[in-house]
């Protein structure tokens, strides 16, 4: 018998402090697959976000740097700089990028660093139990919209990979998501281009992925990726949105 | 020529330069901006990496990344910059990375002026930041200096892992004096630590975070013992006619420079008075000051503030003598008015 | 016989049943009878014969705790 | 530092001010001396007024700052008000009376005027009005020798394109003749 | 039940609402952030603002504009988030706007831990900015006192046009005691400065900019009057078994209860042994720590820092007694571990 | 006769310290025009950057706050949000708002803060003295680009209107310039729109000017304009690019 | 302060830990108790492991932690490693043994054994284990009484479902049984 | 005879041009003969009876030097 799925070499072997069901876990492993397919793993520096993610330094094997709050992508920067050949990628949440870390994605994106920003969108804070995060979704619970979001005070979530793609920087933007098998195929497709994307020194690239927080959406993980498709796809489209050639 | 006329911030940056600097990380802010304007000149033409960052945050969070990659980069910026830092220069002191922080100083508190000014001590030497920490402060006092200190600066870095600030006041940085250039520096330590990709070796992690709060508490003390270490060992000032003084002045920076000339001036009138110019703002060159309180009956500390320094110079002398205070903000008092008030606190004081 | 077979780091199931929904054979459940050092009832397959080696519930797995071979 | 010299010049910014200064911190660098250069910055950009003080000596200069200049070169009105009273008794003052319309208060001063802008504008350089003023300050104060700082301009300019050091020297030279027949 | 089952961090919430507290602006971050989610619940129902900023810079600049015109407003945070509004905050300080800030803080630097902490000490009395410029500091030790001290927070707040800060381990934030809600409070001062409209009078300006160096230098002056005048009238401190003490332990927050029982328990050993706790961080109770030095033979700070409070204590003392320090982080030491440690000081110190 | 053009009431009789033919000048009297022709005047609060409109305080007739750098729309925020009835707005340079300020202005926009944002674009960084700005122009010479700002190092300048036109909180967004007495007054009567959608509590207000820096650029104020014209214009198209209806 | 009564809850996020303390922290303020009510917060989300420590007293509580609880509620195996060296002398002991695969060390304490999980899972009830635990504790340990107790519940569960409240009690009160019976 | 008429505040005058470019009439010009205490030439007006009270020039002035008349 020949092994169709096991453990990526991008990956350690720690057992990763996600809740059940949390798809964290699935992008994890899709993007340590891709460095893997890339034969990249030498030559990546990951860097962490304050978040869910932040103790990525653990499970992915190889260098790692946990950043401060939001400021990822300036770190990457300052590495990728002085280290041109490396593969330097960003793994953040949407507290982390769309909101303390707004103005440093979107100059990263308009710098066109040559960077990959893995963004992963489950609409709320969930290492801080729940706060509402400017990708939460209009109605939406969360410990600080508890009445559900309304537009009145809060205004709209942000759909960063439009936003991003208005930057002529931008050289690869797309959004997916891991709610089903097929979509997480797709996914792992996306990412593999966004790295070669940077690889090809095109510029800054960028995979927005719809993930899920069942803790703090109060959801079963099942039930969590059924309100994924019903309530995230329709106000934040998959799709790519920005794609330079070579 | 072998001395070269330069700005001292113009000498700061080619000081650098000759440590091996590799990249310059900042954003624009009077009086420090010819730091960032000579690296944009210079690193195109020399190789290396120039990027104005979109803030003060981004700068240090850039150099964060940078340093971690082992190389030599830096940032400059000024009062409310240095602020904005101070999230980053708190990981970058936990994460234990050597990087150059320049801070050409200017009068605040708010958006407050651009002239110069040394307000900014306490944040320089404790509290620029959360948490437990310090970072090596250097004061220069010349424009020579601000190119030494800087290659003073980064070698101190790299041997305690630790980012190091200067600290000038924004005259120093504007003004022009002639400077005799330095060789290159062409040794430099291993950084086995830093990362770069694992090949054939295991991956290298840059953190801060320790949930674990007896891990959390070993890092701490890890820090402390490192921070003592450096106190034993690092601790640096100038004396100018100290030994017999019954006035001992304490001033650093540009001030030292008024101050001395003020000293030969009363010195003439017949006042015994002398200076110590802390180097080290942080260490504080405690042990000095106490060895001055053996015989000095009187010290005054002279500050562009409204008095931040006189804190350490009073934890050193230990009460064994009166600590007066004179202080200005937004300009550098003249030679004249700092002999002036030394005439008057030593009569005062009935010395 | 089996076409496929999946090899389960029971230690390391969490129990959140993503491999079990999307399983088109539909053959994984909880083993409620037992707990894992976690705390939590780890999956099983409870008709080994009917898998097909497809890997989808590796695909779905968030904590890598399946391996999955094929013919 | 009993032979220390620091000369004041102040004006409005966009009148050269900081380049009259530095030009004889260059000059005086270039023959030996100890020099510094001190500029008021920033707060007096834009149209505001700039100066700066020249310390130049044979020995170690401790404070390239002072209350007391022994020479003010200045340009404008509200300069003179503002620094006139400062400058060291029997100091030297320098004053352009396009720009300034009051005599100076003080008795004690050597006193030397030009009107700089009407000059620099009937020779045709308005932009070099500071170099022309520059010339004839060199000519009169002996703090650097005229021949050296002639031999110094390829230096100072160094890098400038020649009709530019030429069109300064030019400048410089009639400042130098002015002051000559005028002073 | 007139005694209601709170956390820390609802009861100060609950507190600043009483003190007619009408917008929260804040980010965010444990251990901090049940104090944003009560202002989230409550504000929708009693009428008034909660904004979740997209940061703790925004936070403190959204409070830098609530506050100017006039309203009582406030934000919480911790750590690495105080440190990001060390601009705002100096800002603040010199626009003199009243306003309340939180640090329910936690070990660091860097990310550190969330785990409890007092390591921010010294940003949080000194240098946690850029500038000359003071923040009034109550460190409240009960779930009650979170409460009573957000509203003796506004009321000083407003007194002397001040932000105020209230600084407490993370772990007081998140326990929960019994608390005695205080009634409405519903006497406010004029506040004439502040910008909403000039109708009716000339236009109000909130400004920290002072290019010149001779109005900045004054402006500093009219803070320094200010903080001394606060430093003279606001100092507190409370004594715990202090007035026939030998050995006087320095210690405060949640701390200081602990420090409390081991006193108890060494008292029962027979050493004579006091607290003084200071209340106010900043202006620190020097005053009260000096008189102690008058027949205290020993100091022992101990804090859940590296040592950071001691330098106010050595300030304090003036070299009349030997001061010791213990200290952890990361969590809070046991009253038999404070115990142990005061008897081993006591005895090497011979008492 | 009778008077067509004088000083507007919302202007002090402050001589101002901007250089000869800047076009902040021109600027700030658009706005006090419109302040004063839509009687907001007592109603008015004025929000000042850090740049060379940092002394606006002193210009405009109403009550005003100096910002610290990039941070007015959060100040606008607090402000707005206690005195709904206020008519609030900030005026920004692009290093400002589009560099250290980025975060700041996305996330007023997205949250629908009920100000108007007078954005004065002039492609560099004055008051500092000539630095590049996100919005400098490829090419284009500063102090911080000395041999012209090179796409590979800086990437490409930031479009903010077109950025925040993604933004659903947006209600008015457009791009004006002042060069020449037509685009004056198209400038004035989009000023005066901007402050409109804010007053009918629409939302988000931003107008972007394209404004000159002959000091900086090294050229007389007539060349400035000539230049802006040619250059910037191209890059910055003017028009409106979002426009809620009430 | 001799009375002060310290009882520690600790097992799996999830398990319910910090709500058992809660419910004891208000029952005993109920009756009028002093009472401080501490969690381990935060890093001990997310999986890992949860304790609270509830301190109970007549007069005055100076300190709200201590190193020995007099009482300590154990869920699981890493919470008993952790923590049974730390009991007081003589103290108690309660275990959850559906997870915790080995016995007691010490020998001086007050044991009480019950499989939580397998009997909550039996009563149908898996996520009211605690309260199953809870009840009988509190029928066993004399820290508030019981009938008191069950007085408060509307109170505690303020705000909640009323049959919500129902299946608690249900589940506490099989608890107080299962004690009578078995402990 | 002047249709319009326009007064200058000399001492704000920074001498930019800006009106005198724009003026349709082109009838504007800097008064080289005197400097405003700012160190500027004023502007002037060369021939007044030309003046249409149009306002451009006002328009265009940053410093807001110029009042307009017009009949
Ligand atoms: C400067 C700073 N502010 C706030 C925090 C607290 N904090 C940690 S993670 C986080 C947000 C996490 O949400 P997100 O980025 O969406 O990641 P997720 O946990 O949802 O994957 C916050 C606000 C912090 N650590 N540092
Ligand atoms: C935190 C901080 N960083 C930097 C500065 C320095 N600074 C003042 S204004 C400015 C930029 C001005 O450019 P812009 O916003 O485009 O306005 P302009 O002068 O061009 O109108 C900078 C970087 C500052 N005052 N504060
Ligand atoms: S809190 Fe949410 S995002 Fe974080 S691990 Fe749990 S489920 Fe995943
Ligand atoms: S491999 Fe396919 S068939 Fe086999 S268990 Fe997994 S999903 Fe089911
Ligand atoms: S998906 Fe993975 S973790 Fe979840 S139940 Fe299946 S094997 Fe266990
Ligand atoms: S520097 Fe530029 S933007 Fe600033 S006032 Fe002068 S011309 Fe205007
Ligand atoms: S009003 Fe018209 S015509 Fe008269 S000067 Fe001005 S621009 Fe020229
Ligand atoms: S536009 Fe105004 S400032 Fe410029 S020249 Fe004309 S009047 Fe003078
Ligand atoms: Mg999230
Ligand atoms: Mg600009």
């Amino acid at each position: 018998m020949r092994v169709v799925a096991q453990r990526p070499q991008s990956l350690t072997s720690a057992r990763t402090h996600y809740c059940p069901g949390c798809t964290h876990g699935i992008i994890h492993r899709l993007v340590a697959e891709c460095i893997d397919e890339l034969g990249l793993r030498e030559k990546a520096i990951g860097i962490c976000p304050v978040g869910c993610a932040v103790l990525a330094y653990d499970y992915f094997n190889f260098d790692m740097l946990e950043a401060a709050h939001g400021r990822a992508p300036a770190i990457a920067t300052g590495i990728k700089r002085i280290l041109p050949d490396a593969c330097v990628l960003t793994y953040q949440g949407d507290g982390d990028l769309a909101s303390i870390g707004m103005a440093e994605i979107v100059h990263a994106s308009a710098r066109s660093e040559k960077i990959t920003v893995i963004f992963v969108n489950n609409a709320v804070y969930g290492m801080t139990g729940g706060q509402m995060a400017p990708t939460t979704l209009l109605g939406q619970v969360t410990t600080t919209s508890p009445y559900g979001r309304k537009k009145e005070e809060t205004g709209f979530p942000i759909r960063m990979a439009e936003l991003l793609a208005t930057n002529e920087g931008s050289a690869y933007i797309s959004r997916v998501a891991v709610n089903t098998p097929a979509n997480v195929i797709k996914a792992k497709k996306s990412i593999k281009k966004a790295l070669q994307t940077q690889m090809n020194g095109l510029g800054f690239s960028m995979v927005e992925v719809l993930s899920t927080c069942p803790t703090n959406w109060g959801m079963a993980p099942l039930e969590a990726l059924e309100w994924l498709e019903q309530n995230m796809i329709p106000y934040y489209p998959l799709g790519e949105f920005k794609v330079k050639e070579a | 020529m072998d001395r070269v006329l330069m700005k001292g911030n113009e000498a700061l940056a080619e000081g650098a330069l000759i440590a091996g600097c590799v990249a310059f990380f900042g954003y624009p802010i009077t009086p420090s901006s010819e730091i960032a304007e000579y690296m944009a000149r210079k690193f195109p033409v020399l190789g290396g990496t120039f990027v104005q960052a979109e803030s003060e945050l981004a700068a240090i969070n850039m150099v964060y990344g940078g340093a971690a990659t082992g190389a030599r980069v830096m940032t400059a910026s000024s009062g409310p910059g240095i602020s904005l830092k101070s999230e980053g220069i708190s990981f970058i002191a936990e994460a234990e990375l050597p990087c150059l922080i320049v801070n050409i100083s200017r009068g605040g508190p708010g958006l407050g002026g651009i002239q110069p000014a040394q307000s900014d001590y306490w944040q320089a030497t404790r509290g620029g930041g959360h948490g437990d920490f310090h970072t090596v402060v250097l004061a220069p006092s010349s424009v020579q200096e601000m190119m030494d200190f800087a290659i003073a600066g980064y070698d101190l870095a790299d041997k305690y892992r630790t980012p190091v600030m200067i600290m000038a006041e924004g005259t120093l940085g504007q003004m022009m004096e002639p400077v005799s250039l330095r060789s290159k520096v062409t040794e430099f330590i291993e950084k086995p630590w830093a990362i770069g990709g694992c090949k054939g070796r295991l991956p290298n992690i840059v953190n801060t975070l320790h949930l674990s709060p007896e891990f959390l508490e070993y890092r701490n003390k890890v820090l402390t013992e490192k921070y003592e270490l450096i106190k034993n060992r690092e601790q640096k000032a100038e004396t100018f006619m100290a030994e017999d003084a019954d006035l001992v002045v304490v001033a650093f920076g540009l001030m030292s420079r008024i101050v001395k000339k003020a000293i030969m001036d009363v010195r003439n009138q017949g006042y015994k008075v002398g200076l110590i110019r802390p180097i080290t703002l942080w260490p504080f060159p405690a042990d000095e000051v106490s060895r001055a309180a053996e015989y000095a009956r009187l010290f005054l500390s002279i500050e562009i503030s409204m008095g931040q320094m006189i804190d350490d110079v009073r934890l050193a002398v230990k009460g064994r003598a009166p600590v007066e205070f004179y202080g200005r903000i937004g300009l550098i008092p003249s030679p004249e008015e700092i002999a002036r008030q030394i005439v008057a606190v030593a009569q005062k004081e009935g010395l | 016989m089996a076409r496929g077979r999946v090899i389960f780091i029971e230690e390391e199931c969490k129990g959140c049943e993503l491999c079990i929904h999307f399983c088109p054979k539909d053959i994984l459940g909880l083993d409620k009878s037992r707990i894992n050092s976690s705390g939590y009832h780890p999956v099983t397959n409870l008709r080994p014969d009917n898998c097909t080696g497809c890997g989808i519930c590796a695909l779905m797995c968030p904590d890598l705790v399946i391996r999955v071979e094929r013919e | 530092m009993s032979d220390e010299q620091q000369i004041l010049f102040a004006g409005f910014g966009g009148q050269g001010i900081l380049s009259m200064g530095k030009f004889l911190t260059y000059a005086a660098m270039g023959v030996g001396k100890n020099v510094s250069w001190l500029p008021a910055y920033g707060a007096e950009m834009r149209g505001g007024t700039a100066n700066c003080l020249v310390t130049i000596a044979e020995g170690e200069i401790f404070s390239p700052l002072t209350e007391n200049p022994g020479a003010a070169i200045i340009l404008n009105r509200p300069s003179l008000d503002r620094f006139e009273s400062k400058i060291k008794p029997n100091g030297t003052l320098v004053m352009n009376t396009s720009l300034i319309d009051r005599p100076p208060v003080r008795q004690d001063l050597r006193i030397f005027q030009m009107p700089v802008n009407r000059i620099a504008d009937e020779q045709g350089s308005s932009k070099l009005a500071n170099m022309i003023l520059l010339g004839a300050c060199i000519q009169k104060m002996n703090i650097v020798a005229l021949e050296q700082t002639l031999g110094l301009f390829e230096l100072i300019f160094a890098g400038k394109k020649p009709g530019v050091i030429d069109k300064n020297r030019k400048a410089f030279l009639f400042g130098v003749e002015y002051a000559q027949n005028n002073w």
